[in-house]
């Protein structure tokens, strides 16, 4: 189990810096999303693998799994939220703006 | 009994999710990766199912729920896209 | 004693009141500024009898860090008090020059203010005893020469001056000021005194030689020492007053007075003499040479200026008794003669409108004063009797005579001396004769400059360059004052040891004193011949100067440095993440390399067979989107099932929570996603050239190995500490609530939880004014 | 007509939401009661013999449940065969029934009804466009549907 | 008892999704497709909810309403979101496969 | 009050921002509101550093939870005076704000001022947090703001440089995230002060990942701090907003990277600095003179700036890398002086593109004779960063230059001269091309009262160098308090808390 996690998490921020390194604001807000999928699984990992024990509190179940990483997973996914939402709403200006799609500072040589 | 009979079915479930995942990548058309999604979300609704008669827990029903919604908002709204484009109207 | 801080004080401040004065009475700088020198002429004077009594004046505050050394310590010894004196006193004349030199039109607050700040700061130069605060000091003399040569800044030149004379100032001094924090680091002291007292010590130290050179970079830059001598001549851009103080008397001395100052921590180290004598007699030749080529009257002053500094850090070189007397006198009468030819350049200037030599001659009826006073300081510098340059001269020749003694090889230094003195001469008389006598030649294309006959200027630029002139008379008559009041005290104090010497005109048939008449008669000839020395001049002048040096280095630097940052900062996303990617990957690989080995689990936990296929399915989801990224639709549609997985992953983990929240922002992203899409171009981008593709998946590649060897690692290492049986524990109980991470989020961490919300918020009001907001305006709806 | 199924299945949620507790039990007990509700405002309402619609309806739901279940079979049968052996068919169904909701549940089942589903409505709502999965004849299979489907549903819509 | 029901919906109920999906892979056109997916899988959650809610009817006596509404929901859903991609698709003008019978 | 006064930078703003929002439209209430809050914060944080000048170290458990269970907010002098600074920056770029017409009404109406109040609640959280998540969090609040700021307006050009700061810091953010995922998954907390119990107990593979953990932090906050091959996104993305907007990130945002450098560095990675300090001073010598070199080539003189900002974080980063007392003081003192004259800078360049409306030296000229207060005042901040004396950037280089002596670590410090050699020379390069010459087009006369906000920040660092003495003790008895990890352990957890138990205090605590 832990080894395909791993290799999942790793996968993730693979394809994710893959796609950050392409060349449109698209591209880039895809890698972004892949990223922090990876941080996530990457954060879900660190409490160890546990079953079918949902951090519920019910009466005679003494073994939880971590529910620490969830709550800080819960905050990272929120935050990842608000800035993809934000960087979305900025390439779609940028493209308004410029005319061209790219990531780089300069315009392009034959804007899109 | 049936958490071993469910552990068998989660394997056909996912299976059948493996097939699923095979339309997502082939296409040929939009539309057929849409089902596909819409698909592989009903597929993702039986196996949380299963998975919490198998855990014996009735704790993800919630996200049953959820997921179904979602499915359908998605499909809903590639359709959409596919029909108008614009998909806030 | 308090007063000295006054010195240095009374002028700053004045400095900042200048400016203040209103614009209709235009010369109140000009009076406020010469009233403000006089009483800090008058503050040095009332010092005067204990100076003379050999016991210097010293004044110190614990400020501001003496736990480093550093503090205000101010001494005035001999040596320190004299040279205050030519600053202040010439400062004085300058002033009053000044108030009639400068036209209606400058702004003279300003003037006045940056003259006040220099006086100020290099009175401060050479009054502190701690060394940190000599540099501090220093480097504000350097910024105020740079502000006054750039007085004039609508000028090309002056700009090009001023930034050239700063820079090369400014290496200087971060030389010193690195060269003074080596000194304390090794002797753990910035106070003067005490390291002269323990001069073995420094000399015994390890950092000599740095410490040597880098105090020295600083002297030379300052003094216009070869190779550093070429910023002087562009100095000349600044308005003539400037130049007669800064750059001829006080400022360009800094540097030999500092040599004076430490010398006796020096002397006596191979590294010093040779270093010192060398540059110095370079300096002396090679500005008495450059000088008889100028035609321009300020330019030759200007190398003749460098090569007298050459003169006196030779001397200083030598490091013997007769050598400092020399240097120490030559620094005054220096001081006066060379500021009085300057002013006398200025009157002829302001009178003519040229300086050109060549378009000049026979003044001496027009302005018979001007002549007068031209003459005495001319002569003073051409080493002629009965004038104080001479017996400057004559003592550095006992000097060289005494070198020359040592051996065969050290005839060189005599020798050459001569050589330089004899273009000295030359050139003096190109001041003196060569303006004021031969038929009247009066350029006439500077009418305009000059619209009436040249006459003697008014009292207010006489006065200051008469009194020069009187200076060098009296001292050449009656040496016996000045060395009473100025010169014995100032030696004494640079050697801290009190020794006896007479300066008189006339101690016989020496040989200097021939050395003296063979360099006059060299002199007359050669200024007779003056025509074919200049051709020779030309056929064997060199294109290749110190100034191409300079110009090339600045170009060379722009050029790339400019060049590199386009390199590095070229704009392209792309690259900036590569670097930031590859460091991580660096770092991240260094630390985990030892552990590769060992870094798998020693037991996995069991997965069964759905599981895995969820897991691949991820897996192959995210390629998949690195493979569609092409076609964006179906690449937000294999995003959306990474998405659903993912949650179905939490799910499987037991975090229920987790998957719903995931869901949510997934469904309503994926929505973004469309809603943006339609608005961004259609057709598929363009990839990248193959070689940046294989780059970036090799590194991406790395970067995604190292993060799951790391999460293994991880897995494979015990927690020591584990905080979730608290929260099990307490959640119920003390927080009173089932849901362990809604408790934790809600209150264990609420604080958390509160910056997430407000990040919501912040990026709600960002994307709302970006969609409003257009180019700074509001869009019209 | 379906416009008050649902409101009474509302008021069943809305009772149950009530009494907090979302079991069968009370559920049924909530329709009963909104179904009362109804009788006593029937007026109100504008509307007759609901009760007897009622009965209608369940026929046509255990009707549907049935076709639901067999054309299921079926068409795993028919996928599941090696060697695909499929005739697919784009036809137009004409409509009798007027208002939206009758056509929308129609629509519905038929898409439920494995084997065949609704493409689209033609722009003048009079025909449905319907594909098919696999179609011996198609007048056979269009009679069929509209037996079994749209004739309740339009005894149900007046 | 109720156990062995739920069991058997829930084997059903994979079956059912197992076709489907077969024929989302298999089936030639994107019309065809459609039918998989919109009933069979349909059905199949239909039944595997059924047995988990009689499930844990049988193991808390408290029977949850929850799945029922899931039930209610996807098939209420289905058709709705098949018939929308369905419209789509006609409207891209997907290609029909080769033998389809196309009625004027 | 007093007890509360911790949590009071963080909340304070918060407040602020959420009472301007509900005044939105009405820029006149905004501004008096936002100075307003703004000044009776800085009252707040001057009387709270006055209490830190004591040594204490201020801890507040928010919600009384023992730690390391709950989040802890610990304060020591530096923080405390980092608070200070940080606010000052601000009123003084609000302030300026308000008569800049580059910034506008239309900016001000979208949010400027709550954004400005958002930003310096992240900043101020991540100078408090004592809890590594959270000060993840605090990032991003900071960022978020950061990016909305940068972006605010929606220039074409600002679009444009908006999109790469965005990507590299979130890039940052990510791989922040996951580090402290890794440290939680090594150690099982998150608490500074407890990590700092633990970490030195770890071996094996675990000390392995404890490793990378800290190069990756370090790494992030190089990100934030644009040290040398991180710094890319600085030059382009500062210039791009309008200068109230740079002049406050100019000053404030890559300190706090700075801050978090030695936050965790001393504290949580106490035990194995060596080979860090190693790497960051290497790293701080190439940011000094990469970046200076950057600066010498530019004309447009933001960007110019942009690049100093980096050589003068190399300053930082080198005297950091020390670690010993008397770098992390220099470093201290450093930031001090920096910080203010940087934002300074920024402000009259502001000021200079107004009056020439131009952002292109070349295209300058001539402000000496139109803005000669302003030349003064430029002349005063631009000596003072390129180290001259009297002013304070002399003696900050001072006790860099001396810190790096004592260290034996000439080559560095030769660059660090150099470096100030060339600083000089770049702003020197801005007086000559921009207030001498001749005037090159029209001049409009600037907002005088804007100039208020320079003079406070110039007089501040004249004041440094006037108090060097008082300031430099500071700097050294906040380097000592850093380097006593000791003191935090107790404060936070209590007397006697070792790495695997917690002193029975602190459990009753809530």
């Amino acid at each position: 189990m832990e080894l395909l996690m791993a290799l999942a998490v790793g996968t993730l921020f693979g394809t994710g810096l893959y796609l950050c390194l392409r060349r449109r604001t698209f591209q880039l807000v895809l890698g972004m999303v892949l990223l922090s999928h990876g941080a996530n699984l990457l954060i879900l990992n660190m409490g160890r693998i546990r079953r079918g024990l949902p951090p519920l509190v019910t009466d005679g179940v003494t073994e939880y799994t971590d529910p620490l990483v969830q709550a800080l997973i819960l905050t990272a996914i929120v935050i990842g939220f608000g800035v993809t939402a934000f960087l979305l709403v900025l390439s779609m200006r940028s493209y308004q703006e410029n005319g061209d799609d790219s990531v780089n500072i300069e315009q392009e040589e034959q804007p899109h | 009994m049936t958490q071993t009979v469910a552990n068998y079915c989660l394997v056909v479930v996912a299976f059948s999710m493996i097939l699923c995942f095979w339309r997502l990548w082939r296409g040929p058309s939009i539309a057929d990766r849409a089902l596909a999604l819409d698909t592989l979300a009903v597929n993702l609704v039986s196996v949380i199912a299963l998975m919490s008669i198998l855990f014996g827990t009735t704790a993800y029903f919630d996200a049953l729920l959820v997921i179904a919604v979602i499915g359908f908002l998605g499909t809903v709204a590639v359709g959409k896209y596919l029909l108008k484009g614009d998909i806030i109207d | 004693m308090i007063g000295l801080i006054w010195i240095i004080l009374l002028p700053m401040l004045a400095a900042m009141v200048a400016p203040l004065w209103p614009k209709r009475w235009r010369n109140a700088p000009g009076w406020w500024a010469t009233a403000v020198s006089a009483s800090v002429v008058a503050l040095l004077a009332s010092f005067g009898p204990s100076i003379h009594k050999g016991e210097p004046v010293r004044f110190s505050l614990p400020w501001p860090a003496p736990e480093f050394g550093v503090q205000l310590a101010l001494g005035a010894d001999g040596w320190g008090w004299g040279f205050a004196l030519v600053v202040a006193g010439i400062g004085t004349l300058i002033c009053l020059y000044a108030v009639h030199y400068l036209s209606d039109k400058e702004p003279r607050g300003r003037f006045f203010a940056y003259l006040l700040l220099f006086e100020g700061a290099m009175l401060g130069v050479v009054l502190s005893s701690n060394l940190l605060f000599l540099v501090v000091f220093w480097e504000l003399t350097s910024v105020a020469s740079f502000l006054l040569i750039g007085f004039w800044h609508q000028q090309e030149r002056a700009r090009y001056g001023a930034y050239k004379a700063l820079l090369i100032t400014g290496i200087g001094g971060l030389g010193l000021l690195a060269g003074v924090v080596m000194l304390y680091l090794a002797m753990g002291t910035f106070d003067l005194y005490e390291l002269i007292a323990r001069a073995d010590e420094v000399q015994a130290h390890p950092w000599f030689v740095p410490i040597l050179v880098l105090i020295l970079l600083g002297v030379f830059t300052k003094s216009a020492q070869f190779p550093f001598h070429f910023w002087l001549p562009d100095a000349m851009t600044a308005p003539t007053p400037v130049s007669a103080y800064l750059h001829s008397a006080t400022m360009v001395k800094a540097g030999v007075f500092l040599l004076g100052r430490i010398h006796p921590i020096f002397r006596g180290r191979e590294e010093w003499f040779w270093i010192v004598t060398t540059v110095g007699m370079a300096t002396m030749l090679l500005g008495a040479y450059a000088a008889v080529r100028k035609t321009d009257l300020k330019a030759l002053l200007a190398y003749s200026t460098i090569s007298q500094l050459g003169l006196i850090t030779m001397l200083y070189g030598f490091g013997t008794h007769t050598a400092a007397l020399a240097a120490t006198f030559h620094i005054f009468n220096h001081a006066a003669f060379k500021a009085g030819l300057f002013l006398v350049v200025g009157i002829v200037d302001h009178e003519t409108g040229t300086r050109d030599k060549r378009r000049l001659g026979g003044l001496a009826k027009a302005m018979p004063i001007t002549m007068v006073i031209c003459g005495a300081c001319a002569l003073a510098s051409a080493g002629v009797p009965l004038l104080n340059g001479f017996l400057s001269k004559e003592l550095f020749y006992t000097e060289m005579v005494e070198v020359g003694t040592r051996g065969w090889v050290w005839m060189i230094w005599p020798a050459l001396a001569i050589g330089g003195s004899i273009f000295t001469f030359v050139y003096s008389m190109e001041v003196f004769h060569g303006v004021f006598f031969g038929q009247l030649r009066m350029h006439d294309t500077h009418q305009e400059h000059a619209p009436h006959k040249p006459h003697d200027p008014g009292w207010g630029m006489l006065v200051p360059a008469g009194l020069l002139a009187t200076v060098c008379v009296l001292v050449g008559l009656w040496p016996g004052v000045l060395e009473g009041w100025l010169l014995k005290p100032a030696v004494w104090a640079v050697w801290q040891q009190v020794f006896d010497f007479h300066v008189v005109i006339w101690h016989g048939f020496t040989t200097p004193l021939i050395l003296s008449i063979l360099t006059m008669v060299a002199g007359v000839v050669l200024y007779l011949q003056r025509h074919r020395l200049g051709q020779v001049q030309e056929r064997f002048a060199w294109s290749f100067t110190a100034h191409t040096i300079y110009d090339g280095a600045l170009n060379g630097l722009i050029g790339s440095t400019d060049w590199l940052t386009n390199k590095l900062q070229n704009g392209r996303l792309r690259q900036y993440l590569w670097w930031a990617a590859a460091t991580l990957v660096a770092a991240m690989l260094y630390a985990a390399a030892p552990v590769l080995g060992t870094i798998l689990p020693s037991q996995f936990t069991t997965i069964s067979g759905w599981e895995t296929v969820l897991l691949l399915l991820l897996i192959a989801a995210a390629v998949g989107v690195v493979w569609r990224n092409g076609e964006r639709l179906s690449a937000v549609i294999t995003v959306g099932s990474v998405g659903l997985l993912i949650s179905g992953l939490y799910l499987v983990m037991s975090a229920p929570d987790l998957a719903l929240t995931q869901l949510l922002v997934e469904s309503v992203t994926i929505i973004l996603f469309l809603f943006v899409l339609w608005r961004l171009p259609q057709e598929a981008p363009k990839s990248s050239p193959r070689r940046h593709r294989a780059s970036d998946a090799v590194l991406s590649i790395a970067f995604g190995g190292l993060i799951c060897l790391l999460v293994l690692g991880v897995s494979a290492s015990k927690q020591l500490w584990a905080l979730p049986e608290y929260f099990t524990q307490t959640s119920l109980p003390e927080a009173g609530g089932r849901n362990i991470v809604n408790v934790i989020l809600v209150d264990f961490r609420g604080f958390d939880t509160l910056g997430e919300i407000t990040v919501l918020g912040i990026a709600a009001l960002g994307a709302f004014a970006l969609l409003r907001l257009r180019n700074g305006k509001e869009r019209d709806r | 007509m379906l416009g008050h199924l649902m409101i009474n299945v509302f008021l069943a949620l809305l009772w149950c939401l009530l009494v907090e507790e979302f079991s069968g039990k009370q559920f049924l007990l909530g329709y009963l009661v909104g179904a009362g509700l109804m009788f006593v405002l029937r007026r109100l309402l504008g509307e007759t013999c609901y009760f007897h619609k009622l009965k209608v309806l369940v026929k046509l739901i255990g009707v549907f449940v049935y076709d639901l279940v067999v054309a299921n079979l079926q068409v795993a049968l028919l996928i599941c065969r090696p060697r695909l052996r499929i005739r697919p068919a784009l036809f137009h169904l004409p409509l009798e029934l007027e208002s939206d909701a009758a056509i929308t549940t129609l629509a519905n089942m038929i898409s439920l009804t494995p084997g065949t589903l609704t493409v689209d409505v033609t722009p003048d709502r009079r025909c449905l466009v319907i594909h098919a999965l696999d179609v011996a004849d198609l007048e056979d299979t269009k009679r069929s549907i509209k037996e079994r489907f749209e004739r309740p549903l339009r005894e149900l819509e007046q | 008892m109720i156990e062995w029901i739920a069991t058997i919906l829930m084997v059903v109920g994979t079956a059912f999704i197992l076709v489907s999906s077969i024929g989302l892979a298999r089936l030639p056109d994107f019309y065809t497709r459609m039918h998989g997916p919109t009933k069979a899988a349909t059905l199949g959650v239909g039944f595997i909810l059924g047995a988990a809610s009689l499930h844990f009817t049988a193991a808390t006596d408290h029977f949850s309403i929850r799945e029922l509404l899931a039930i209610a929901f996807i098939f209420i859903t289905a058709p709705v979101g098949a018939h929308m991609l369905a419209k789509a698709g006609r409207a891209k003008g997907l290609p029909f496969d080769k033998n389809t019978t196309i009625e004027k | 009050m007093n007890a509360h006064l911790p949590v009071l930078p963080i909340v304070w703003p918060l407040a602020t921002a959420v009472l301007l929002l509900f005044c939105r439209g009405r820029v006149g209430l905004q501004r008096v509101i936002s100075l307003v809050s703004l000044l009776g914060l800085i009252v707040a944080e001057v009387l709270f550093l006055q209490r830190m000048l004591t040594g204490e170290i201020a801890v507040y458990k928010l919600g009384a939870w023992p730690a390391p269970f709950g989040i802890v907010l610990m304060a020591d002098r530096l923080s405390a005076v980092m608070l200070l600074l940080a606010s000052v920056t601000a009123l003084a770029a609000i302030w300026y704000a308000f008569g800049d017409q580059s910034l506008g009404e239309a900016r001000e109406r979208h949010h400027f001022h709550p954004l400005m109040q958002f930003i310096l609640m992240g900043v101020n959280g991540a100078f408090l947090t004592g809890d590594i998540f959270n000060l993840f969090v605090w990032y991003e609040v900071m960022l978020l703001s950061s990016y909305c700021l940068i972006t605010l307006g929606g220039g074409a050009r600002q679009l444009r440089a908006g999109i790469p700061y965005l990507a590299v810091n979130l890039f940052g953010s990510t791989i922040f995230l996951s580090a402290v995922g890794l440290l939680y998954g090594v150690t099982g907390s998150l608490n500074m002060a407890h990590l700092s119990l633990i970490t030195p107990g770890l071996e094996g593979t675990a000390a392995a990942v404890m490793q990378a953990t800290g190069l990756m932090l370090m790494v992030v906050f190089g990100i934030k701090a644009a040290v040398f091959p991180l710094y890319f996104w600085l030059p382009d993305g500062y210039p791009a907003p309008p200068a109230a907007i740079s002049a406050f990130f100019g000053g404030v945002a890559t300190k706090v990277g700075v801050y978090s450098m030695i936050r965790v560095g001393t504290l949580v990675f106490g035990g194995q600095t060596a080979l860090l300090g190693e790497v960051l001073m290497a790293v701080g010598a190439l940011s000094m003179l990469i970046g200076v070199w950057g600066a010498v080539c530019q004309t447009e003189i933001r960007r110019l700036l942009s690049f100093h900002v980096v050589s003068q974080i190399g300053y930082l980063v080198f005297a950091l890398g020390l670690f010993t007392e008397a770098g992390l003081a220099a470093a201290v003192f450093y930031m001090l002086h920096y910080t203010i004259v940087k934002c300074s800078l920024f402000l009259i360049a502001g000021v200079m593109e107004r009056i020439s409306g131009q952002n292109n030296l070349k295209k300058m000229g001539g402000l000496m004779e139109t803005a000669p207060v302003l030349a003064t005042l430029f002349f005063i901040g631009g000596l003072s960063l390129a180290g001259l004396p009297p002013w304070s950037g002399f003696f900050a280089k001072f006790v860099v230059i001396v810190a790096g002596f004592q260290e034996r670590q000439y080559l560095y410090t030769f660059v660090a001269v150099v470096t100030g050699f060339f600083t000089l020379f770049s702003m020197m390069k801005i007086w000559h091309l921009a207030f001498w010459g001749e005037k090159k087009g029209p001049h409009e006369r600037p907002w005088r009262l804007g100039y208020l906000s320079v003079l406070l920040l110039v007089s501040f660092s004249v004041t440094l160098a006037v108090w060097f003495k008082p300031v430099n003790n500071f700097a050294r008895q906040a380097a000592a308090q850093l380097l006593d990890t000791q003191a935090y352990v107790r404060a936070v957890l209590g007397e006697g808390a070792t790495a695997t138990t917690l002193p029975a205090a602190n459990k009753e605590a809530r």
